[in-house]
């Protein structure tokens, strides 16, 4: 059981208001990720909540009990840190043990559970090595093994993918989303990468200097951004943004289009635009162009399109994937 | 970065340690600043009595002070300068490989071990004497006449012992320094064309700078305070060719029993130990901060 | 500089290498190789290297006059004893001033230091009055507090800068996995810190032993260290330098043995911090 | 792990304490030279007799010595039950009351056979205060064999300008001889004591009626002159770091031509176990000048008791022990009758076995007869003492004098700057302390 209900949460360091107050519920069983771009506040948001920082104010609940002045220990979280923080001077066994130990658990219950999550993590075979001796996707597994064992209430990850390579990267988050889909525990996962939020969030949470930007299911998010910033976080390419007369004609002060919602034509269309760079993927095209009155734009193409640098192209945004931002950048209802 | 929870748990736990440190120097300070104002002979005790700066008029115009002020300054800076470039050099030597390089290691940082009155004794006698001791044998080899150390070098020969006392600690903290230098570094400026000196100047010496500070600020502070080293050889002679500080204040205390005039003179030496902090704090803060 | 070396090159720094490293040892070598003279030879000139009657006479003569063994014994005790009561008080304050850094900590550790500077002899008398008030003159409890506080500030900082080095995360891990603040220093901190905490010791243990002023004014017979052993050596009359050698030896060679097995620990330690 | 702390501390601090046992400890406090360290080897003679005492010895080295107990007794710090002091302390001690009178010294111990001129520098107003463990003066000695060989004869008490011709003579530093050895090492108790007769005969005081130092005066600086000439020319190299250790060593292996130092030394020059020359050596009176008034030390080695100890009657039978004339035929009977310790009774030198064993005997006897600490110079002088004043000051001035006669010996200054350095400073402190 692990409902979370952050209200008003407040940090200040210093004069430094780095969480100027949030409100935010996650629910039992969810997998929310908290995203943004470095500095945004998350990592520390995720520390208030595991009771590694104090909250200058405001109420954190976990199942209905305001934990905020309680020890990290009383709180019954997990938590999985970007550097693994693996006791090197203990096997991984020991390891994954050290909690359960902690806790004052018998000898058995320990054997017992250690037992299973290296079962769960397929490290049976390396219960008795050091860290050091491991690669980084178990080191990371032993992390994660820690975190199973004591049966928490919620899990919470703070970026714990970024210190693999890209393809054991790739790995790791589908164990990590099948691990949920097994345990059903709540997770909490920090990330800077998008990507993983889109992948694996059941919510993600998009956070800009220490303010939630938006809240939502991925493809909500996707689909109807809230304000600019949402919109050109989550996608990748990122979302192009049009103002001058294209924005006039859709009555606001910008307007939104993500590159796979853009036609691509040599004869004919709404944007004449000239190539820059064409990237061939074999599965699509990024085309890098410049559009006549509205600078740079990037464009996807399925599939395998015969352009090159210095061909001229016309584009035609998809009129029901156009996003409509009034002049602070919020979001308006589609035309 | 922190809870308050674990904030003032680090308060509650540094504490003891600042507080028994800060009694161990306030409490026999305290006594000492009180006892600088007044006539205190130890011989002579019952008789003290009120004579407000007067220890530190006749402790500051004592042409001895001077004196040993100059011979400390002297004294740091030539064991300091000796140490760093030494410690250096041997280091430089003991990276290389070398047939039976622990055991040579271990023969270098040997000094490190001995009690300085020991050292001192050693020198003195088996060593500097000019009639039997080693230096003067060797010179005789030479048809040389012995050199009269404690007569014609003292400080020289004070220098020589403290820095053969603390050069392996330089060589221990300068070797460790310089095996950690990025192999790639050295490759990376060799491809530049940069020859061996050059390598020394621009690769080794910035990435030294660091250790070479730790060396100075430790060593600074044992060298402001040599004492047995003079005690056991030459006593602070000839005249006061070899009295620092911390020798003139001993004579006060412990050959004069003046415990007024040794108080005054304790509390200069820790304004000017407090000056040397200063200047120390402001080297130390820019280069081990980072 | 790290070109490579041609075998004569080699040989011939390896050479002058030893050569250097064996001026440096010297004053030792003669130091231990005078203790096995006898008097008249120990003065003599050209100096015998090898060829004299080796005895053990010094030593046997040095043993009579004053038991090396209780000295030593209290040295041990001493140097130990001080290096384990600091333990205790600089692990707790290095922690706090490493994980839990106040703004004054910066201050804090230099104003520690900054009380190393000054002559001790200029406190003395108001330390001897207060011993003598307390009843801790010539007793090891004294002179194991007076070592520990003079040695206190070089045990907060060679241990904060170590433990400087050590992941916060990993100390964070263990709050998380519910380790109480002793736990978290006694089964996560201390165990990775162990190379540091050596070093520490070492380095008290050498200070310690060959720590001359307050041992020596502090001390008559029960708590008298080697120091004040070889006091009694500096310059008796007659012909005295192989039976100084001899005790000279027996002093310093403890801890010179102990310091070159555990070179390497202290090593790592000493380097405050200035190399990563 | 704080508790395992916690219990060996208490172990500790136990060990402290658990020393202290039924019978009674004495702890004493002794200068590591020859005789003091036999008397440490003939411990179980005095333990065999008094089962009750333990002994513990504390060897110092001089300076070292001195300090400790002058803080010890100064702060009444209590640590010692026998002290080693010098004739200096015992009046300014004994004065302040700081020292336990000995009046119980057994029936046998005959105070009255005790050399007058010791016994008067231990006492004070009629009480003995410490009692002489070895007693010694200033003379010269020199190598028979090298006189012989240049044609030198002695004819009556020498004088420093003799001994000057003779020095020229005998140095001959390519053989591995300097004409003559003399402490050079700073110290009031080492170049200061020789200095000081040496001034006492060119007819020099340390301070006038005034209590105003006379190193302004003539006197001194002949002195001085001569001596920085007859040891900076015709002493051995590295002289401003010899005391009388040194040059015992020097003197030993045969390095002196003469040498002039405490009485003591006779013995161990004449010891064939320790001395290359000791069938060589030849003894004759310390040179005069002007006077002969001062012109040789005096000084002693005493055992005191510090006023309020809890264990003066163990005290004293110790005391008793080491000063008694069984102690000397003690020595005698282990070590020979040259090795006693000298120069404090006067039966001793009407032994005609020690007469015999020692040679240098009537030279010992006669100095110490000549040397009066009362009128040692040829003006009048307001202090006691003859190579030092006994004054609670007179350490600190004497050390500080010395070192600026011993940079004059190495030839940092000249004899006139090192005078004027010695007026000004011994007229600083002088006038600290409150004497004018």
């Amino acid at each position: 059981m692990g409902a979370i209900r952050l209200e008003k949460v407040k940090k200040t360091f210093g004069t430094l208001d780095v969480i100027p107050g949030v409100d935010l519920d996650i629910n039992d069983g969810e997998f929310v990720v908290f995203v943004g771009p470095s500095g945004c506040g998350k990592s520390t948001l995720l520390r208030l909540i595991a009771g590694l920082e104090d909250v200058t104010d405001g109420k954190i609940l976990i199942n209905g009990t305001d934990v905020a002045n309680e020890a990290p220990a009383k709180r019954g979280l997990s938590m999985v840190f970007q550097s693994y923080a693996l006791y090197p001077h203990m096997t991984v066994y020991n390891n994954i043990a050290f909690g359960l130990k902690m806790a004052g658990e018998s000898k058995e219950v320990i054997e017992e559970k250690v037992q299973s999550a290296a079962k769960i993590l397929n490290l049976t075979d390396y219960l008795e090595r050091r860290p050091s001796a491991l690669s980084g996707g178990q080191r990371q597994r032993v992390a994660i093994g820690r975190a199973i064992v004591r049966n928490p209430a919620a899990f919470l990850f703070d970026e714990p993918l970024s210190n693999l390579d890209a393809a054991l990267r790739v790995n790791m988050r589908l164990e990590i989303t099948g691990l949920h889909q097994e345990l059903k525990t709540t997770m909490i996962y920090v990330t800077h990468d998008q990507v993983e939020a889109m992948t694996m969030a059941d919510k993600i949470v998009v956070l800009q200097a220490g303010r939630v930007e938006q809240v939502g299911k991925p493809m909500d998010l996707y689909n109807s951004p809230a304000n600019k910033f949402v919109a050109g976080f989550i996608g990748s390419p990122k979302m192009n943004f049009l103002g001058g007369e294209l924005a006039q004609k859709h009555s606001c002060h910008e307007i939104g289009i993500r590159p796979e919602h853009v036609a691509v034509s040599t004869e004919n269309g709404e944007i004449p635009a000239t190539v820059k760079i064409a990237e061939h993927l074999g599965a699509e095209t990024y085309l890098h162009v410049e559009a006549d009155g509205y600078g740079p734009m990037t464009v996807r193409a399925t599939g395998e399109v015969p352009l090159g640098e210095h061909d001229k192209i016309f584009l035609t945004p998809e009129q029901d994937r156009i996003h409509r931002f009034d002049a602070h950048g919020l979001a308006l209802g589609n035309s | 970065m922190s809870t308050r929870a674990s904030t003032l748990t680090g308060r509650i736990m540094s504490a003891p340690s600042i507080i028994v440190l800060f009694l161990w120097m306030a409490v026999p300070l305290g006594m000492t600043i009180y006892f600088s104002f007044l006539r205190y002979n130890l011989l002579s005790p019952g008789m003290e009595e009120w004579i407000g700066t007067l220890n530190y008029e006749f402790f500051l115009t004592d042409p001895a002070f001077f004196a040993s002020l100059a011979n400390t300054l002297l004294l740091v800076g030539s064991v300091l300068v000796i140490t760093v470039v030494g410690g250096i050099l041997l280091g430089l030597m003991l990276d290389q490989p070398i047939f039976g390089r622990g055991i040579l290691r271990l023969l270098v940082i040997a000094p490190f071990f001995i009690m300085p009155t020991v050292n001192a004794l050693v020198w003195k006698n088996l060593l500097m004497d000019p009639v039997s001791g080693m230096f003067a044998w060797i010179a005789s080899l030479f048809g040389l006449p012995a050199i009269d150390w404690f007569t014609n070098a003292p400080l020289t020969s004070i220098i020589i012992m403290v820095s053969w006392q603390w050069l392996p600690f330089a060589v221990l903290i300068l070797l460790t320094a310089l095996q950690s230098l990025d192999r790639d570094q050295k490759e990376a400026a060799q491809m530049d064309g940069a020859g061996p000196i050059s390598i020394f100047f621009y690769i080794t010496l910035p990435h030294l700078s660091r250790a070479i500070t730790v060396v100075v600020l430790i060593e600074t502070i044992f060298l402001l305070t040599v004492f047995a080293e003079i005690f056991v050889t030459t006593g602070g002679g000839p005249g006061l060719a070899t009295t620092n500080i911390a020798f003139l204040v001993y004579t006060q205390a412990l050959l004069q029993f003046d415990v007024g005039g040794a108080s005054a003179g304790g509390i200069v030496a820790v304004i000017l130990a407090n000056i040397v902090a200063i200047f120390l704090i402001r080297l130390i803060g820019k280069n081990l901060d980072n | 500089m790290e070109k490579k070396q041609t075998p004569l090159g080699y040989v011939s720094f390896s050479v002058f290498a030893w050569i250097v490293g064996l001026l440096i040892f010297f004053p030792i070598f003669w130091m231990v190789l005078t203790s096995f003279k006898s008097e008249l030879e120990a003065v003599s000139i050209p100096p015998s290297f090898i060829s004299f009657d080796w005895t053990l006479e010094n030593y046997a003569e040095v043993q009579e006059r004053s038991n090396y063994f209780k000295f030593a014994m209290n040295s041990v005790i001493l140097a130990v004893g001080s290096t384990l009561v600091g333990l205790v008080f600089a692990v707790t304050c290095a922690w706090a001033m490493a994980f839990n850094p106040t703004k004054r900590t910066k201050d804090a550790l230099l104003w520690m230091l900054s009380t190393k500077m000054m002559p001790p002899v200029g406190v003395l008398v108001p330390i001897y009055l207060m011993f003598r008030d307390w009843g801790l003159l010539d007793t090891r409890f004294g002179l194991i507090m007076v070592l520990f506080l003079m040695n206190l500030p070089i045990m907060v900082w060679m241990l904060y800068t170590y433990f400087k080095e050590i992941p916060t995360d990993i100390l964070e891990a263990a709050r998380m996995d519910g380790a109480t603040l002793p736990k978290e220093i006694i089964f996560v901190l201390l165990p990775m810190a162990v190379p540091g905490i050596a070093s520490t010791m070492l380095l008290n243990v050498i200070l310690a032993w060959n720590e001359a002023f307050w041992t020596l004014n502090l001390t008559t017979s029960d708590a008298a260290p080697l120091t004040a052993f070889i006091a009694s050596y500096s310059s008796p009359e007659g012909l005295f330098w192989a039976k100084l050698s001899a005790a000279s030896t027996l002093a310093v060679a403890p801890i010179l043995v102990i310091g070159w097995f555990s070179q390497k620990q202290l090593v790592r330690g000493l380097t405050f911090g200035a190399v990563k | 792990m704080k508790r395992v702390m916690g219990a060996a501390l208490c172990a500790l601090l136990a060990g402290g304490i658990a020393h202290a046992n039924a019978e009674t400890k004495l702890t004493i406090a002794t200068v590591n030279n020859g005789d003091m360290i036999r008397m440490q080897k003939l411990t179980d003679d005095f333990t065999s007799k008094n089962p009750d005492i333990s002994l513990e010895w504390v060897t110092l080295e001089e300076n070292t010595l001195r300090q400790r107990v002058t803080t010890d007794i100064a702060t009444k710090g209590g640590q010692y039950d026998v002290m080693t002091i010098g004739t200096y302390e015992v009046p300014i001690w004994a004065e302040k009351g700081w020292l336990a009178p000995l009046d119980n010294l057994g029936s046998d111990y005959d105070v009255d056979d005790l050399m007058p001129a010791i016994r008067s520098a231990v006492s004070n107003d009629g009480n003995l205060y410490a009692a002489p463990f070895y007693g010694e003066s200033s003379m010269m000695m020199y190598r028979t064999d090298l006189f012989e060989e240049a044609g030198i004869e002695i004819n009556g008490r020498l004088t420093w300008d003799q001994t000057l011709e003779i020095a020229k003579k005998l140095h001959k530093p390519d053989e591995g001889v300097y004409g003559i050895c003399l402490r050079g090492k700073a110290g009031w108790g080492e170049n200061m004591a020789l200095i000081s007769t040496m001034g006492n005969a060119y007819g020099a005081r340390w301070f006038d009626e005034e209590w105003k130092p006379t190193f302004d005066g003539d006197a001194w600086k002949d002195a001085l002159e001569m001596y920085t000439n007859i040891l900076g020319n015709y002493g051995p190299p590295g002289a401003t770091s010899n005391g009388f250790n040194e040059n015992l060593s020097l003197f030993n292996s045969g390095k002196c031509g003469m040498w002039i130092d405490a009485t003591v030394a006779a013995s161990f020059v004449t010891n064939p176990k320790e001395s290359k020359v000791a069938d060589k050596v030849g003894f004759t009176e310390a040179p005069c000048a002007v006077t002969c008034t001062g012109a040789n030390w005096l000084w002693a080695w005493n055992l005191g008791i510090p006023m309020g100890s809890q264990k003066v009657e163990a005290a004293q039978k110790f005391i008793s022990w080491a000063t008694s004339k069984a102690y000397l035929e003690l020595v005698a009977s282990k070590e020979g009758w040259a090795n006693v310790p000298p120069g404090t009774r006067m039966s001793l030198y009407e032994n005609p076995k020690y007469l015999e064993a020692a040679p240098f005997a009537d030279e010992t006897l006669l100095a110490i007869d000549s040397a009066d600490p009362i009128n040692s110079t040829l003006e009048p002088k307001p202090y006691v003492g003859v190579q030092f004043a006994a004054i609670p000051e007179f350490q600190g001035i004497g050390t500080t004098v010395g070192q600026q006669f011993s940079a004059a010996l190495a030839g940092q200054m000249s004899v006139e700057q090192a005078l004027s350095a010695a007026q000004s400073s011994t007229d600083r402190t002088m006038r600290k302390a409150g004497y004018y």
